[in-house]
């Protein structure tokens, strides 16, 4: 940031000059409720000021009160100005002193008004706050706050810095704290040797933020020497990101093609494998992401220390429940109309109708929360890929539920009655398999896979009656693509597909992406009609 | 046989007149009818139905009162089912079947656009509550929820004041249709307007209903890296918008780096997201349900009670419609009837009370004043207020920053009676 | 020779249908210009209404002669109808001139205030009716001729076919969606003031509009008729019926797939370009793949392979559309329409029409017995178990 | 006469070799091999016709014998080899329409006729004459057509059922419906796959006399399973085995050709 606000460098300054002072252990003991109940007099500009006053006490308490502010938990009693933190109990509030941290009784909604934060002001905690928890015995939370300060760059806080990392033992922190000194280096009227030894510690991170400070200290009017070291950096970085660019765009395609292969696997089998064509198959996918709806909402209410197992929950469920579903619309439809399939498609479009508007009664039209767990939260980075957690996951989880689809069929005697029966069910019934059995139960298995995927789904997408329409056409593209019949190439087309369509994004944009992918897809087909993996065969004369 | 098919055809017909011209004949004395056009079944479902039954709580409240002019209101209720075409062929039975007085409805600019040319012809009036992209001021429909000057400028204001974050660099991400569209031009031109170079602003559009953000949201990510302070303003359209907030919240953008500030996204919209990682992300609108005011708290407890179900959030749409039946009921007392044309004149001036603790007045362009908040989003999936307009900003229906209708102003009173006036060539433009 | 063509089509029933249509498309115009008090007076409303009726009515002709004679399930005649329909949008967009908002004599308002410069070639030539008359046939032609010429070459068939049209149809619908392609995106062509110089909200305009609607349904069905008298209607059915015995006697079987494919989809073009000024607005949403499956269904509801089944189909659903759309009904509109879906499959899969005829075929007649399985259930079976 | 397979080293040299062979003959077949996934369906097959012969084509299920019909009709193309009609019109390059029309008719082994077509239109759509879309949108059944329908009615004996619905024909009726939609082509030759499965003794004997009858002016190839039935064709007969011609001669020959036995009656 190059134009600084007067607050910050002050603040800044003040709390550098008490964090020093912690490192001497000097004594508490005045009474800081005067500048905690500041926080709740008048404006943002106000409040700008208590936040200053309030930091450069330096009590320990600060970073805790700062932290409620943050997150919005504070609030002023009307009565007597006085600041609590407070949290919803019944129709009032449970009220806790900020300072002592003892319980200070309750107020009603009326009495108390929240005091509200921005995001300028969440910036400047963030920042206080970062520089308050440098000494914070947690690694993980000195790692974060070094981040923090890092992200503000602020030279203000080089003293502050170069202590710390002198008394730093764990490797990444430090790592961490001297990158953030560097960046502050640059921004600072120091010598132009420092600046370059700094331009070469920001560089070694190599990233996007990395590349950003170096176009900073690059700009016009920056010492000639740092000015080259910068932009020579800069460069370097550029070209780096430009083939990082390139292994992100395979990710994300990957990521996108699990996404497609989780919503067409159910229909390879329904579609692919039996030769229903399932229009229902979205709305199965759609009843997987309601149960993991109703799951979630049983545990908020009456577990809510499962919630992070609340998908492990919900997949079993879901499966179930789609499943069902699909035996009772094998069981009460579809199996009247075997070798039709275009009345297959019309029946199950009636019927894929009946169940959003169903699902649109029962659950109402709007979205429904569904929460992702700690686990499937964030992002972690690979070279200088970030990658979230919830998209590798769906990765994870779509591979592994296509290779136990695939043990399923190959390994088990289900899977080879489910072969017998569609490849010949004259002779698999006169060997004795029960073919209407068999029928319903690998309907079922289709339409239960797409419940699973359901769950999977709700953690990326709306979940809304309307959940299963965004994925019929992706899905039967899919399996078309790939070859109806064959597992192998449903993995291979999804994949295929996620990978051209990100590939095209950052060029076409994502509409012509989209419409390009479908236009590839109906000239493909006319080249190869029955898909990527099609199986050739004598063909069977009527 | 054909002779047989023939005759079930010809009886078919027939029947399908009879009935069409039964169910219109006896249109009702004793009350006056309020036509509702909001569709209940299809994509638009999840936005529409909640005005649907703002309007039925709305009528049932003014029964309560003793209905308009001594007749009780009665509601009539059609399911256009996100169909465009169904919109007009609805608004005409509406009309010119059951008669009604007015109609409440539409929410996408299609719908509208579907049934301007019935509510022209028929001469009856539409009260469309939900914010669009301007560009339209017709004699027939009045506008209760905000132009982009009642809600994109005064939300880039905040942002580039101190305040907001002195943002100096610009994502304008929508979803390609009209409104996106013509918010973005009109933003563009603004912030050209106000000094902001080409090269810090990056427009973007993707699909309706697109739920894969991995790429925009890094190069929104990207793009914001450069060392100036970066907002993106987003249009983006109804189910798109989970999807993108779940993807912002895991790639780590946080509203304190990079601020995102919605004009679609409201209450409603937040109910099905976690919104713990957006906390700060911001909306504007001209009405939040955490507004604290007398009248919202009796609004809402009232809404609940009707509804029977105390976790329902109201929203900004919801208040537009408020103030459009509001309006309307004190426009057809003060003219004294229903018909259309002396409503549409009684009802220009007209003042009534909006839930944000002031008054909303309808204007000559048959917008509306409105005051415009920015909130911000917080983990319970409320929004607060952090910034508001000084005072009322007056709906502009043609835009001051597109170079075609500058010069146009609209003024439906008499003498000028015109939608589009062209105040360089002293024409009223069109017909 | 055309009219040797047309002549073989003209039996009593054809007669029958012919004379209804007209006799519909003239008397109610006629009624509905007389005053309201008069006891047969007609609503404005119904007949917008069932002019909106007629043209779904031709469409679903269209879906038929391809599905119901040849046997070919396009998902993708939404597209079609919606390519006609905005030939004529163009049109009648070119026709409002400098009447619109901005009063820019060129440009529609939609190119306006998007700050579009000039007029993008393909709008030339719109300003006359002759030429949009002519696009509203050729280009869904054309479109049908390079789709068809590509996939029936390929022999896809089937539901490859009916997935690939429906693909056809999703992609035209994003790709008009895109405001960047000119035709004014999701908001579409609207705010139409006359065409060929009359007011197009006026009664006695409305009135023409409708007749001209009735007239090409009725067109569209002696078209029908006669393709499916002459020698070629016999081939299309044997195509249905056995597409590989009919190559192995000689006949081209993708040439006549792409005659009648090519064929219909003008026909469903001519329907959308008499639908759009009678609603007042043609936009993407009318390329979306559910309104293709929807005229299916009229076409199942009605009776495939026979022309009577998809009119009364189409009137039927329409019918039920609206009234269902209405009042305390609106909820269950999805649940009757799904419903019919699944009943009209399971048990009338020949359809209202269909199963009339086959009642009364099967009575009079000694000399043949009913067919124990319906020809086309046989076909397709016979068409997918390969 | 046995088809022997030309061994010339140069290709050309080859293809020279085989037009000279295949001048004089109907249907010239010469090292046809087709493949589906790795699964060899004919492998060399070698096979001449002379123009006015009958034969028969005998094997195990799957020996190729419907493969054959479809490289020969056009439906399946040759991964290699030549298949020569009248001379010097190469198979492998037209597809099913043309080479239907240039006289070659197939019968299925499931009867295939046009269930929802009348027997009368069945033959009308099957008569030589217009193939185009459009020449058949304006065409009008001229008297001499009638006549030729009505001769061709009378030879497959359904002259009385020409009004019904093909639908409705028994199993025997439709076989001989389908022969004659092949006569009303007028076919050079004509490929009849397992023409008397299903029938009774009585029909089999009719069918037998139907097919000499029509090989007394065109050249006819049978495939049967049905050894009764061949005994009564009396024609030269080719045993088909995995692919390739494994005897030829007449039934009698091969009937004591060891390795016939050996593969009909195994080890």
């Amino acid at each position: 940031m190059t134009t600084l606000r007067p607050t910050k460098p002050i603040l800044a300054f003040i709390i550098a000059l008490l964090a020093m002072f912690a490192l001497f252990r000097p004594a508490y003991g005045a009474d800081v409720h005067p500048q905690v109940n500041a926080l709740g007099q008048g404006d943002y500009a106000a409040l700008e000021s208590a936040i200053t006053a309030l930091a450069a006490t330096g009590d320990p308490a600060a970073a805790a009160v700062l932290d409620a502010l943050s997150n919005g938990d504070l609030y002023v009693r009307k009565s007597d100005g006085a600041v609590f933190k407070a949290v919803r109990a019944g129709d009032g509030y449970a009220l806790t002193d900020l300072v002592t941290g003892t319980d200070a009784g309750t107020a009603a909604r009326s009495d108390v008004t929240k005091i509200k934060v921005n995001n300028k002001i969440r910036g400047q905690i963030r920042a206080a706050s970062g520089s308050l928890t440098l000494m914070n015995p947690d690694p993980k939370l000195r790692y974060a706050a070094a981040a923090d300060v890092f992200k503000s760059a602020d030279p203000a806080q080089i003293p502050l810095l170069d202590s710390v990392i002198a008394g730093e033992k764990d490797t990444g922190v430090k790592a961490m704290l001297v990158q953030a000194r560097a960046a502050a280096v640059l921004k600072s009227d120091m010598s132009s040797d420092e600046k370059v030894a700094a331009v070469a510690i920001i560089a070694a991170r190599g990233d996007q933020d990395a590349l950003a400070i170096l176009t900073g200290a690059g700009a016009a009017g920056a010492d000639p020497a740092v000015k080259a070291a910068a932009d020579a950096a800069a460069g370097s970085i550029e070209g780096q990101l430009q083939l990082w660019n390139g292994v992100q765009n395979i990710w994300y395609g990957v990521s996108l093609g699990s996404v497609l292969l989780l919503a067409a696997i159910g229909l390879a089998i329904t579609f692919g494998v039996m030769g229903i064509i399932n229009m229902a198959h979205g709305e199965m996918v759609m009843l997987g992401a309601y149960t993991t709806y109703v799951v979630q909402e049983i545990i908020r209410t009456s577990y809510p220390g499962l919630f992070d197992w609340s998908l492990a929950i919900a997949l079993p469920l879901a499966f179930l429940v789609s499943g069902g579903v699909g035996v009772l619309i094998e069981r009460s439809v579809i199996r009247f109309l075997y070798g039709r399939p275009l009345e297959t498609l019309l029946a199950t479009w009636g019927i894929s109708l009946i169940l959003q508007q169903a699902v649109r009664t029962y659950f109402g039209p709007n979205n429904r929360e569904v929460g992702n767990p700690s686990w499937m939260s964030g992002t972690f980075d690979l070279g200088h890929l970030a990658i979230t957690y919830n998209r590798m996951w769906i990765v994870v989880f779509a591979l592994g539920v296509f290779a136990v689809l695939m043990l399923v069929l190959k390994r088990t005697p289900f899977g080879l009655q489910t072969r017998a029966v569609t490849q010949n069910r004259p002779m698999a019934s006169s060997m004795g398999i029960r073919t209407p059995y068999v029928d319903a139960l690998t309907f079922g298995l289709g339409s239960g896979i797409a419940g699973i995927a359901g769950v999977a789904l709700s953690q990326i997408d709306n979940v809304s009656p309307n959940l299963g329409q965004n994925y019929i056409i992706d899905s039967f593209m899919v399996v078309v693509f790939g070859g109806v019949g064959n597992l192998w190439g449903t993995l291979v087309g999804a994949f295929t597909l996620g990978i051209a369509n990100k590939f095209l994004e950052p060029y076409a944009g994502a509409v012509l992406a989209k419409i390009l992918v479908l236009v590839f897809i109906i000239l493909f087909i006319q080249k190869r009609p029955r898909g990527l993996f099609a199986l050739k065969g004598r063909s069977v004369e009527a | 046989m054909f002779k047989r098919v023939g005759r079930t055809l010809g009886a078919l017909a027939t029947a399908a007149l009879i009935g069409a011209g039964v169910t219109g004949a006896h249109a009702a004395d004793d009350t006056i009818k309020v036509g509702i056009l909001h569709s209940l079944s299809g994509t638009m479902a999840i936005s529409e139905t909640t005005l649907k039954d703002t309007v039925l709580f709305l009528i049932d409240e003014q029964n309560k009162k003793g209905g308009v002019l001594g007749k009780k209101l009665e509601a009539v209720v059609v399911d256009p089912a996100s169909n465009w075409p169904l919109f007009a062929e609805k608004a005409r039975e509406l009309i010119s079947q059951d008669k009604v007085s007015v109609v409440f409805g539409c929410w996408t600019s299609v719908s509208r656009k579907s049934v301007l040319p019935v509510f022209k012809e028929l001469d009856s009036i539409l009260f469309y509550p939900v914010q669009y992209e301007g560009e339209e001021s017709e004699r027939n429909v009045f506008y209760t929820g905000a132009a982009p000057n009642q809600q994109a400028i005064p939300a880039v204001d905040y942002l580039m004041s101190d305040e907001g974050g002195a943002v100096k660099r610009w994502v304008l991400e929508g979803t390609d249709y009209v409104y996106p569209r013509t918010t973005n031009k009109i933003l563009e031109a603004y912030l050209k307007s106000k000094g902001v170079a080409a090269e810090d602003i990056m427009v973007n559009y993707t699909p309706f209903g697109f739920s894969d953000w991995q790429t925009e949201v890094a190069s929104i990510k990207k793009f914001g890296s450069a060392g100036k302070k970066t907002a993106v303003v987003s249009t983006v359209n109804g189910d798109a918008n989970v999807p993108f907030y779940k993807e912002l919240g895991n790639q780590g953008i946080k509203a304190e780096d990079i601020p995102v500030v919605a004009f679609s996204v409201g209450e409603e919209e937040l109910a099905g997201i976690d919104t713990a990682p957006l906390v700060g992300h911001l909306a504007a609108w001209n009405y939040f349900q955490s507004i604290d005011t007398p009248e919202n708290e009796d609004f809402i407890k009232k809404w609940h009670a009707f509804i029977k179900n105390d976790k329902r959030t109201t929203n900004d749409p919801m208040e537009a419609t408020y103030i459009g039946f509001n309006a309307w009921v004190q426009a057809v007392t003060k003219a004294g009837t229903t018909d259309p044309d002396k409503v549409i004149d009684a009802l220009i001036g007209v003042s009534v009370p909006n839930l944000t603790g002031g008054f909303s007045t309808v204007m000559p362009n048959h917008h509306i004043t409105k005051p415009v908040y920015i909130g911000e989003i917080q983990d319970n999936g409320q929004l607060d207020v952090v910034w508001q307009t000084p005072g009322l900003v007056v709906g502009d229906e043609w835009s001051d920053y597109l170079p075609d209708s500058k010069d146009l102003i609209s003024d439906w009173r008499a003498p000028l009676s015109c939608g589009n006036f062209n105040v360089a060539t002293g024409k009223c433009g069109g017909s | 020779m055309i009219t040797a063509f047309i002549f073989r089509a003209l039996d009593r029933n054809t007669y029958i249908v012919l004379g209804l249509l007209l006799a519909v498309g003239i008397l109610l115009p006629l009624l509905s210009l007389t005053d309201p008090s008069f006891p047969l007076h007609v609503p404005t409303y119904v007949i917008a209404l069932i002019g909106k009726y007629l043209c779904y009515a031709l469409l679903a002709l269209s879906v038929d002669l391809v599905w119901g004679y040849c046997g070919i399930l396009s998902l993708g005649h939404a597209a079609f109808f919606a390519l006609g329909g905005y030939a004529m949008g163009m049109y009648l967009m070119r026709q409002i001139g400098a009447r619109g908002v901005y009063a820019n004599p060129i440009l529609p308002d939609f190119m306006v205030f998007l700050n579009w410069n000039e007029l993008p070639w393909f709008w030339y030539g719109f300003d006359h009716f002759w030429f949009a008359a002519i696009m509203i046939i050729a280009v869904p032609g054309l479109l049908a001729f390079v789709f068809g010429w590509f996939a029936f070459r390929s022999r896809v068939t089937g539901v490859y076919l009916s997935i690939i049209t429906q693909a056809m149809t999703y992609a035209l619908l994003l790709a008009f969606f895109r405001n960047d392609m000119g035709f004014g995106g999701n908001n579409g062509l609207t705010d139409f003031k006359d065409i060929l110089g009359f007011n197009i909200q006026a009664p006695a305009t409305r009135g023409v509009l409708f007749f001209a609607s009735a007239l090409a349904l009725a067109l569209g069905f002696l078209i029908c008729r006669a393709v499916i008298a002459s020698k070629f209607g016999k081939v299309l059915i044997a195509v249905r019926d056995a597409e590989s015995r009919t190559r192995f006697i000689g006949y081209r079987v993708e040439g006549y797939k792409l005659v009648v494919f090519v064929l219909s989809a003008m026909m469903a073009g001519v329907a959308g370009s008499l639908y759009v000024p009678q609603i007042g607005i043609i936009n993407p949403g009318e390329f979306a793949p559910a309104n293709s499956i929807e005229a299916v269904i009229w076409v199942a509801v009605g009776g495939r392979g026979t022309l009577i089944g998809p009119i009364v189909g189409a009137l039927l659903v329409n019918f039920g559309k609206t009234w269902f759309t209405s009042g305390v009904l609106a909820e269950y509109w999805l649940f009757v329409l799904g419903a019919l879906f699944v009943a009209v499959t399971l048990f009338l899969p020949k359809g209202v029409v269909g199963t009339l005829l086959a009642r009364a075929k099967a009575r009079p007649t000694s000399t043949s017995a009913p067919a124990a399985v319906s020809p086309i259930e046989a076909s397709i079976a016979a068409e997918e178990g390969a | 006469m046995t088809a022997t397979h030309v061994e010339t080293s140069s290709p050309a040299a080859r293809e020279k070799a085989s037009r000279e062979k295949a001048k004089n003959s109907l249907l010239y077949l010469d090292g046809v091999s087709v493949s589906f996934d790795g699964f060899k369906a004919l492998r060399s097959l070698s096979l001449v016709i002379e123009p006015g012969e009958m034969r028969a084509i005998i094997g195990p299920n799957g020996a190729g014998k419907t493969t054959m019909m479809d490289v020969i009709t056009g439906k399946t193309k040759p991964d290699e080899g030549d298949v020569y009609f009248a001379g010097d019109t190469d198979l492998t390059r037209m597809d099913e329409a043309s080479i239907a029309s240039l006289g070659i008719g197939r019968k299925f082994q499931k009867p295939t006729v046009f269930e929802s077509h009348t027997v009368w239109n069945n033959i009308d759509l099957a008569l030589a004459g217009v193939r185009g879309p459009f020449a058949t949108l304006f065409h009008r059944t001229s008297l001499r057509e009638t006549a030729r329908i009505e001769e061709i009615l009378d030879i497959i004996r359904l002259a009385d059922k020409k009004e019904w619905l093909a639908a409705n024909l028994s199993h025997g009726q439709k076989q001989w419906l389908e022969i004659g939609m092949l006569l009303a082509q007028e076919p050079q030759l004509l490929l009849v796959d397992e023409p008397v499965a299903g029938m009774t003794d009585a029909e089999t004997r009719e069918t037998a006399a139907l097919l000499r009858e029509i090989a007394k002016t065109k050249s006819v190839v049978v495939v049967e399973h049905d050894m009764s039935f061949v005994r009564e064709l009396d024609v030269k007969v080719t045993v088909l085995h995995q692919g390739s011609v494994l005897s030829e001669g007449t039934l009698d020959a091969v009937s004591a050709d060891p390795t016939v036995i050996e593969v009909y009656l195994g080890r």
